[in-house]
Formats: structure tokens, sequence, C-alpha cells
């Protein structure tokens, strides 16, 4: 047995074992409750757009009705059976409780990956992107597809269907008769209708890569998405990033108020010069067609200077969040799933 | 179906138009955007004049990039060790600017890996960053004289989600051991993570992004660092064509512009402060400050 | 092997597990004690905490949530503290959303405070929720010259014309303070940019942020900046003033940054260790190669 | 070749221009928001060539029963349980302000089994793997904040002052600086170096990043730079 192997092997083993002691003592851990609520609705006319009104009712009138649960926190459930014992207003809820388990060990799994790859690592790895891939797929197709193609082409199934609150326009693409120039909400519709048509024509040209013969196509619809970053990046960027920070660093040197000391003018005059002196040389380290040789080469140098202190610093503000979000995990574990600190009081 | 769609755009446009030329405080030109259009138009010309300058056998001798001439030296060391070379083009879509220099510069990479017959792995964090690798990667290819060369495979997608994109590099860097990694891109927090773990596993590693947030990190875990515009003369520098090498010089001309226009403007800003009485000085330093876009 | 040996082929996992050890072990030793580490508050804090208190009872300020729940961590201490400080002073406050998530961290912010301890203050006229607009930076622009046509309705979808509140306000230098509390674009860095620079001294700022966007923000203090909160140590300094002012014994929801200072302050040190370390090893060995 | 070649560089030439074009002209101004739509919805329907690269590759990896054909299958059936869940809206009740349309609601809450996979798989997983972080920064800060030449030992005084400056420990270490000094206490020290040799730096890498991205959109739209476009096409 390697000696990798035995580490694991005590690891898991020590750590089992302080969780079973750990369920025997005290309140226990690691569970979610939940509280249950009731929507029942029934129709109440329809308002000026024709759309229908929905009320709360009692349940038995109802049209519409379903359970929501919502989550609590342990000392409610406590509080409510203390008030009534063997109540089913607040309860434990199964799903919640696999679920923060789950999500227990699979934090416990990532981080094992620090000592080395590893089965558990492995097989978190393999959840994480089999489901973020979907997660983002499905997410993709919700919110955009759905909305922004469906809801151009088919507006009646999309608003029949998911959104109640699309408006439907009064004219078709098919149907010329129906358009009206006149109307303010025709321009909007035709400029809406018409990229969808079109992101719909470049959609099938990069589908089509799947075909056998043909896919070349696909290059067109890319040939359209970089140009059009290259063109909108050319001018925004030097918009955003070059003249503003040349208007930045092209301030007075010397401090506005009158009447200054010596001492104060020179330290409030020297943040200026040494900012100005910082750009010149930085840009000058990032002259490419000129040698860094004689005059240039000096100015370079201070500038590989200033570029190495912008990110010392920078590294060392960052720092901080980076604790802080392994700070959140570890409260995580030790907090909702142990059991075993209270900082927010929600069990006592 | 596409014609009703442009005749609806150009429609739509002329409509725009009219509603937003009726108000007379509105010209068609945006009129603060003056001076960006004669920076981008000036940009754009130098662009030209060097290009033709170089094509006119004047090409211009740029300086060493140690990060560049690393390139052939970390693929040649793949091929010996009969290891892969891990390429990463970021973290987002084709429509950032960084991605479409990242997948340029695996056109280049790939270039080489196929002369030196070096395998070249592109996991991608986009569906369409996935499809242009391919092409890049293909052309590249071509270009070497080796199309057997191209395995689609080799490039392929992961997940939009970008813990889990990291999290499956890391575990096949890990793995896979590659034996240099390129990580040109746009990238976020992961930096580090990516940067580390390949460290780790001792693979040679370049780095190149315009992500100033994550350029320390780089530069402290990389072999080797591509800062901000460095990055962005990466495949120029590459292809040694004459017109690209061109067009790197235009860029240096537009740096002499604006050091000109910063340290000149600075002068006379603080000339203002102390002649506070020249209303002339003030003249000269609010035109200089509105020809790089300050609103009076 | 000599010790320094040793040190040179450091197994990397030794200063994983320290570092685990040095977050875990105060967020275990403050959870199970209750107790706090001190905080000792630096300039740029007391700037906004002083910047606050100039603001005479009854002003108006403008506290404006540029932040989403991914930076909440960070953040929500600041906006509630930014928020209480502001309640107790007796300040209205007028809040918006300049990010679309925001709006539900100002309705979750005032529930949290105003609604929790400050009972007696009246919506709409003591304070009001805005909601989110969109328009970025077009719209800061826009609030300097035509506030309510920038935020027409406010979160109820009452008109901002009739709210009491906003009686008088036609542009945002109308607020002698602005509070941002923000993450990224469009935040601190366009605020100052694109309305306290134009504002000519009429209007101050204060700004609470993320560590990793702080350096993009500093060039700007103290002059169109009043005082910045950087990161979480700004909001546990920020934290420890405001529960001072107020004074009692605070609930643990008002020691939420202080409580998360602990392991920083632990993870801070190692890291100053480690360089220290790692340079001792570097100079040593070049010390022996030279002998 | 003309379709192959030409045709996409005309495109990517044109879309180009008029983008940069229409930023300058008011009445051409909804191109930007019309091709940032175009853009968004062919991303979407590109996710079917994602899907179809991540089952093309973890199908034969299981057919051919590779090492860790096991973790493809997982991969598999994580994708396609989330896929039906998801696109199925499974489990979600109508949004109670329209009961009428049936997949009206929200399905981003933990009662929904899609909102049930987003709180306790892809939100754990996604916050741990970035507090990684935090030990590579400290195996970083030992390893590679080495004084080997100035350059390098700039970069990890800077660091070391901000580093303590942003403690207590480092507040206290300095608070006995008379007021005259206080510009060298280490708070207001990291301030300094940030706030000046940090927004020069920071400023000179945006204005040359703005350059770069210029010139690589030239060359782009220049057609200078060709290395993005596919030669034969097809795959």
């Amino acid at each position: 047995m390697t000696r990798q192997r035995m580490t694991w092997i005590v690891l898991t083993v020590v750590f089992v074992g302080l969780l079973v002691a750990r369920g025997f003592v005290g309140q226990g851990l690691g569970r979610v409750y939940v509280e249950r609520g009731e929507v029942s609705l029934a129709k109440d006319g329809r308002s000026d757009q024709g759309e229908p009104v929905w009320r709360t009712v009692p349940r038995d009138q109802a049209e519409h009705a379903w359970i929501t649960w919502s989550r609590v926190t342990p000392k409610a459930f406590a509080e409510a059976q203390a008030k009534e014992p063997g109540q089913d207003r607040v309860v434990l809820s199964w799903p919640r409780t696999v679920g923060l388990w789950l999500a227990a060990l699979l934090t416990l799994a990532i981080f094992s990956f620090l000592y080395a790859d590893n089965p558990a690592y492995k097989l978190s790895e393999s959840i994480f992107v089999g489901v973020s891939a979907a997660y983002w797929m499905v997410v993709g197709f919700w919110e955009t597809l759905v909305p922004k193609l469906f809801g151009a082409i088919l507006p009646g199934t999309v608003k029949a269907m998911v959104q109640p609150s699309l408006k439907v326009p009064a004219f078709s693409p098919w149907a010329p008769g129906t358009w009206d120039a006149a109307d303010p909400a025709f321009w909007p519709w035709m400029q809406q209708w018409g990229s969808m048509a079109i992101a719909l024509v470049f959609g099938v040209m990069m589908l089509w890569r799947l075909m056998p013969r043909g896919g070349w196509i696909a290059g067109w619809p890319l040939a359209f998405i970089v140009g059009m970053t290259a063109g909108r990046r050319m001018v925004t960027q030097v918009e955003s990033d070059l003249m503003a920070q040349a208007e930045a660093t092209m301030q007075s040197v010397l401090p506005v108020t009158p009447g200054l000391s010596a001492w104060d003018l020179f330290w409030g005059t020297l943040p200026g010069i040494l900012v100005l002196v910082g750009v010149v040389c930085c840009l000058c380290y990032f002259l490419f067609s000129v040698q860094h040789r004689g005059a240039v080469g000096g100015a370079a140098r201070v500038g590989v200077w200033y570029l190495m202190i912008t990110f010392g610093a920078a590294f060392g503000f960052t720092v901080m969040g980076r604790i802080a979000l392994l700070a959140e995990r570890v409260e995580f574990l030790l907090d909702d799933w142990l059991w075993l600190i209270d900082p927010n009081h929600l069990r006592s | 179906m596409l014609v009703g769609a442009v005749l609806g755009l150009a429609r739509g446009a002329a409509a725009e138009g009219e509603a937003e030329s009726s108000d007379p405080e509105l010209p068609a030109f945006h009129e603060q955007r003056l001076p960006l259009a004669a920076w981008t138009l000036g940009i754009g010309l130098a662009t030209l004049v060097f290009v033709f300058r170089s094509r006119r056998g004047k090409p211009p001798v740029i300086r060493r990039l140690a990060a560049l001439d690393a390139v052939d030296e970390a693929i040649g060391r793949a091929t010996e060790m009969g290891r892969p070379v891990l390429f990463v083009p970021g973290i987002m879509d084709m429509n950032d600017i960084q991605t479409v220099a990242g997948v340029t510069l695996l056109g280049r990479v790939a270039r080489t890996a196929a002369e030196y017959d070096a395998q070249v792995e592109v996991p991608t964090s986009r569906s369409l960053v996935m499809e242009a690798a391919r092409d890049a990667v293909q052309s590249a290819c071509l270009a070497a004289g080796r199309p057997e060369a191209y395995q689609p495979d080799r490039v392929h997608y992961v997940t939009d989600e970008q813990f889990a994109y990291v999290a499956h590099v890391t575990g096949s860097m890990v793995r896979e051991r590659p034996a240099a990694c390129f990580l040109m891109g746009t990238f976020y927090g992961e930096s580090l993570i990516l940067a580390e773990t390949g460290n780790h596993v001792g693979a040679i590693q370049i780095a190149g992004t315009g992500e100033t947030s994550q350029l320390p990190f780089f530069v402290a875990a990389c072999d080797y660092t591509l800062i901000g515009e460095e990055f962005f003369v990466a495949s120029a520098y590459l292809s040694g064509e004459p017109d690209q090498l061109g067009s790197v010089q235009a860029q240096d001309a537009a740096k002499i512009a604006v050091i000109a226009f910063v340290v000149i403007g600075t002068l006379v800003a603080t000339a203002a402060v102390i002649w506070a009485d020249a209303a002339w000085l003030h003249e000269t330093s609010d035109f200089l400050r509105s020809a790089v876009g300050a609103r009076p | 092997m000599s010790v320094l040996g040793r040190l040179e082929r450091l197994d990397r996992r030794w200063i994983f597990l320290a570092m685990f050890l040095v977050v875990s072990g105060p967020i275990l030793y403050m959870g199970l004690t209750g107790k706090l580490f001190p905080e000792k508050v630096t300039a740029t804090t007391q700037s906004v905490f002083d910047a606050v208190e100039a603001v005479p009872p009854g002003e108006r300020v403008l506290f404006a949530f540029d932040f989403d729940p991914a930076s909440a961590g960070e953040l929500q201490p600041m906006a509630t503290q930014l928020l209480r400080h502001c309640a107790a002073r007796k300040l209205r406050v007028v809040c918006i959303a300049l990010w679309p998530l925001g709006n539900n961290l100002a309705e979750d912010t005032i529930t949290e405070v105003i609604h929790a301890d400050f009972p007696q203050m009246r919506d709409g006229v003591d304070y009001v929720n805005l909601g989110f607009q969109a328009g970025q930076e077009q719209l800061m622009t826009l609030l300097t010259t035509n506030f309510r046509k920038g935020f027409p309705v406010d979160q109820r979808g009452r008109d901002t014309a009739d709210l009491e509140i906003l009686e008088g306000v036609r542009s945002v230098t109308d607020f002698p303070l602005l509070i941002d509390v923000g993450a990224g674009f469009p935040g601190s860095k366009e605020w100052v940019q694109y309305v306290v620079t134009g504002s000519g001294g009429k209007l101050r700022m204060v700004a609470g942020t993320t560590g990793v966007s702080t350096p993009q923000l500093i060039p700007y203090y103290p002059h169109q900046l009043a005082g910045i909160l950087a990161g979480m140590k700004g909001a546990a300094e920020y934290e420890s003033l405001v529960n001072a002012k107020i004074g009692g014994t605070p609930p643990p929801r008002y020691l939420e940054a202080q409580r998360r200072m602990g392991p920083q302050l632990f993870g801070h040190l190692l890291l100053v260790a480690l360089i220290v370390l790692g340079n001792v090893i570097h100079f040593t060995r070049k010390a022996r190669a030279a002998a | 070749m003309i379709a192959r070649q030409a045709v996409p560089l005309a495109i990517a030439i044109g879309a180009g221009l008029l983008m940069a074009v229409s930023y300058f002209l008011r009445p051409l101004g909804w191109m930007s928001e019309s091709a940032s739509e175009i853009f968004n919805v062919v991303s979407a329907i590109a996710f079917v060539l994602g899907a179809g690269s991540l089952l093309k590759a973890n199908l034969s990896t299981i057919s051919r029963r590779d090492r860790g054909w096991g973790y493809a299958a997982v991969t598999l059936g994580a994708f396609l349980v989330t896929l039906v869940v998801g696109m199925g809206k499974m489990g979600v009740n109508p949004s109670p302000s329209s009961p009428q349309a049936a997949w009206s609601g929200d399905q981003q809450t933990a009662e929904t089994p899609f909102g049930w996979i987003y709180e306790f798989v892809l939100s754990p997983l996604s916050a741990t793997m970035f507090a990684l972080l935090a030990f590579f920064v400290a195996s970083a800060a030992f390893r590679a904040f080495r004084a080997k030449n100035a350059g390098a030992a700039v970069l990890l005084v800077t660091a070391f002052v901000v580093l303590l400056g942003r403690t207590y420990a480092g507040v206290v270490l300095t608070d006995w600086m008379p007021g005259w000094a206080s510009g060298l206490r280490l708070e207001n020290l990291s301030n300094y170096l940030m706030g000046v040799f940090g927004s020069a730096g920071n400023r000179a890498i945006l204005i040359g990043i703005a350059l770069g991205v210029a010139a690589t959109s030239l060359r782009i739209l220049l057609g200078l730079d060709r290395s993005w476009l596919s030669r034969e096409g097809g795959g």
C-alpha cells in the first residue's frame, strides 16, 4: 500500500468517525427546515389590455392552486414545535437536507484536489462539467431564445405559454397588408423582427457544421461576429481607455490651493510629477519598433519598475477578496453543515 | 425572408432617424465624439501609411519579445518529451476582442506545432470559440503543409461555466501533464489556478492578457507574460509579415502622439495654474483636454 | 538533509494546510467564543464616517446599490452599516440601483435595517427606494440635469413628482452626499467621472468597493472621493465605528464584517511570512553559492 | 474559393466598418443593439454545437472503454438529467400573476428541481473552485515572490507593504509614527504606492491596450491578418 493511499484511508476514517460522533452530540447537524405556504388563485375580471387578473381566494374556490415551501431557520422549527407539538406547517425538508449534504461532500471533494488528484475530485469534476454545460444551455434557451427569437417569430405562442406580458404586434411579416408604417410600434417591431430573422439565418448556417457537406458556410456568421467585435471595440476602446486615461493624466501637477508652504508645495506637486513620469516611461516600455537603448532604454527600465509596483500593489489588494472566499466556504462547512458554530444565532 | 429582414432594418433606421432628427437639438453626427473620430481616423491613416512603407521594402525592426521567442522552444520541448501543448483561449466568447486575438495567436502556435509534429489541445469554454479555433487550427495545419495533422476532436467544448471549465482544465493538466501551456485571452479569477497548476506539473508557461487585474498573477506564476499591449502585437510579431509589422509601427506612432499630448497638456495645465491671469494658457489647456475627449 | 534544503523542497501541500488552518482556526475560535479581533481604523474609512457625520440631520442623501449577490459577501456589510449610520443620524435616504439585482439588495437592506430598527421612518418621506433603471453612465449624466426623468417612478410605481422626500430635487447635485456601494461597471469610477467631477465640488461622494476594484479608485481619494471603504477591511472598520457610535450590544447581523476579519488577519500574516521565508531561502542559497 | 474566403472577409469588413461608423451617427445608433442581440441569439443557437462536441467526446470515451470512461458516463448523465429537467421546466409552478400560462414560472428557486441543482450542486462547486485561489495565492507568494532581480524585488516589496498595510497588525506596527511622518505609516504608504505609481502604471497599460485593440481590429478589418479565417472550412 502506498503512503498516499494510506493517508487517504486514515483521513477518511477519522473524518467519518468525527462526523458520526458529531451526529450524537447536542443538536446534531446538517438539517434544513421549510415552512408551507399556499397559492390559490381565481380569475377576477380582465385588465384594460384584456389580460386576465387573478386574486387570492380560499382553496376550494381556486382555479389554480399549489403549495410553496420556503426555507426557515432551525430555531423557527423549534419554536413551532414548542407551541404546537406535531404541527405540519414547519417541517424537515428531505430534498434540501440531502442537497445540503451533497453540497458539503462536493465541497470537500474539490478541496481534496489540493492534496492530489483522486477519484472524489474526478467525480465532482465530471458532475460539475455535465451539470454546468446543461445549465447554461437551459438558461440560453429560456432567457435568450424563447423571449428574443421565438418572441419575435412566434409571438402568439410565446405569449400564451411563457410570457403573458409580451405584446403581440398587429403586424405579420408574411402579410405585408398588415404593415402600417404610421403606427409608432411598427418600426421598432421591424427592427426586432429583422434582427431575429438574420440571427436565425446565421444560426442555421452555424449548425450546418453538423452536416456532412458544406460546413464552410459557418464561416460567414463567424466572420460577421469577428468583424462586428473588431469594429465596435476599435472605437469604444480608444474612447474609454486611450482618451479617458490621457485626459486624466493631463492635469496641472501643482495644487490649485494658493498660499501653501514650500514643504506642502513639494509634497503636493510630487504625485503629479511622478504620475506624469510614470505614464511616459511605461509607454516607452511599450514601444516596439524602437530598440530599447539610450534614452528610450532608460525610460523603459523606469517603466518596468512602475509596472512592477503596479502589479505588486494590485496583488496585495486582490488577496483580501480571495481569503474571504475561502472563509465563506469554511463557514458553510462549520455553520450550515456541521452546526459547530452559530454566529448568526439561527439555532439558539 | 432575409431580404425582408434587411429591408426592415433599413426602414427601421430611417424611421428612427426621422424621429430623432425631428428634434433640432440632436444632429445626425455625435459632435462630442468628434475627437474620437479624429483619433480613430488618425490611427487608421497611420496604419495605412506604415503598411505601405513596410511593403515598399522598409519593414520595421521590432524589439525582441522574450515571451514570443520562447514559443518555438516550448513547442520543441513538448515534441521531445512526447507530451501535448495546451492552449487556453480565455473564458470569454467571440464578442471579446481578446478572444479574437487569442484565436489568431492559436493559429500561429498551431502552425509551429504542426511543423514540429506536436499535439495541441484546445479546450474552450464557448461553442463559438470552439468553431473559430477549429478553423484557425485547420488552416494552420494546411499552411504548414500537413493537413493530416488536424484533429478536430482536440479542439473541444467543455462548458460555459467559468469554474467548471477551470476544474476540467486543471484536472486534465494534472493527468496529461502538458509540456507547454499557453494562456492567451480574457481571464478573471481563475488565472492563478491555471498558472499555479501548470507550474506544478512542470510546464513552460506563456501567458498573455489585457485584463489588468489578472496581470500580477500571470507575472508571478508564469515563465513569460505578454503584458497588455504586448499581447495584441503577438500575432503580428509571430507572423513576421511586413504588412503586419508595419501596423505595429503605426501603434508606436500613435503612442508617441499620446506621449506628446500628455506631456504638453500637463505642462500647459500647470502653466495655467502658475500664470492664472493668462487667458490664452487656459484656452490652450482646455483645447488640448477637449482633444482627448474632456467635456467642458 | 539540512533545514534549508528541506525548506527549499517544501511540498506545497504544507503551505495549503497552513492556509486552511489559519483561515478555519479563527472562524472556529470566533464562532465558539463570540469574540472579535480589534480593528484599527484607517484614514480612508474614517473619512467615510466623517463625511456622513458632516451631513446635517434632516438632509437627503443619495444611496446607490451598484452590486449583485456575487459580491454581496464583501459589500453587503458596508451597505447595511452605511444605511444604519444614515438612519441613526436622521438623514433621509433615497436608494437607487444601476445594477438590475441591486434593487433586490436595496429592498433587503431596507427591511433589515429600517423596518427592523427604525420603524418610525416613513416610506416616501424619510426613505424611498427608486429601484433599478437601465442606462448606466448615460443615466448618470441624465441625473445631473434632470433627476426625475432618470427615475420617473419609485419601486412601488409611485410618481416621483409626488414623493415628499424628493421635493425640490432637480438634479443629483441637490443631494449633499452621494453614497455608492459598487462592484464594478457601472459603479463608483463612473459616478466620479460623470457626476462628481462635473459638479464643481457641490456634491461629495463616498464609495464602498471590493478589494479587487479598490486600486482603480484610490487615485480619486481624497479630492473627488471623500472616502473609500476598501474591501472586507474597510467594511469591518466602518462597522466598528458605527457600532461604537450607536452603542449597546449590537445584534450578530451587525458584526458580520468584523467576524470575517479574523481569517483575513491571519491569512495575510501567513502570506507575509511566506514571502519572507521564500526570500530568506533565496538569499541564503545565493550567499552559499557565492562562498 | 470565393464563397469560402472572399465572402467571409467581405462580411467581416462590412460588419466592422458599419459598427464603427454607427457609433458616430445618431440615426444608426440602433445598430449596435441589434448586432449584440444577433450575437446573443447566434451564440445561444451554437450551444447545439458545444453539446455535440461534449456528447461526442464522452460517448467515444465510453464506447472505447478508455481509462476513466466511468467519469465520462457521469458527465453524460449529469448533462442529460439537467438538460431534461431544465428544458421541460419540470416541477415548476406558473407565475402567480399569470397562472394561465403553464411555463411562465421562474425556475431559479430551490423549490424546483432545476433550482435545487443550482443551489446544491452548481453553486457550491463553483464557490469552492473559486476558493482554491486562496491556496494558490499562498503557494505563489512562497515560490514566485523572490528578489531574483531588481524588478522582482520592487514587486515583492510593494506586495509586502500593501499586504501588511491591509491588516490590523500592519496598522499597529507603524502607528507610533508622528504626524509629520504619517505618510510613512503602512496604510498610507500602500495607498500612496497604489494611487501614484499604480495609477501611472495602470494608465499606461490601458492606453497601450487601447492602441493594441485598435491595431488588432484594423489588421482584421483591412484584411492584413487572416489567420482566423478558415482555409478549407467544414470539419
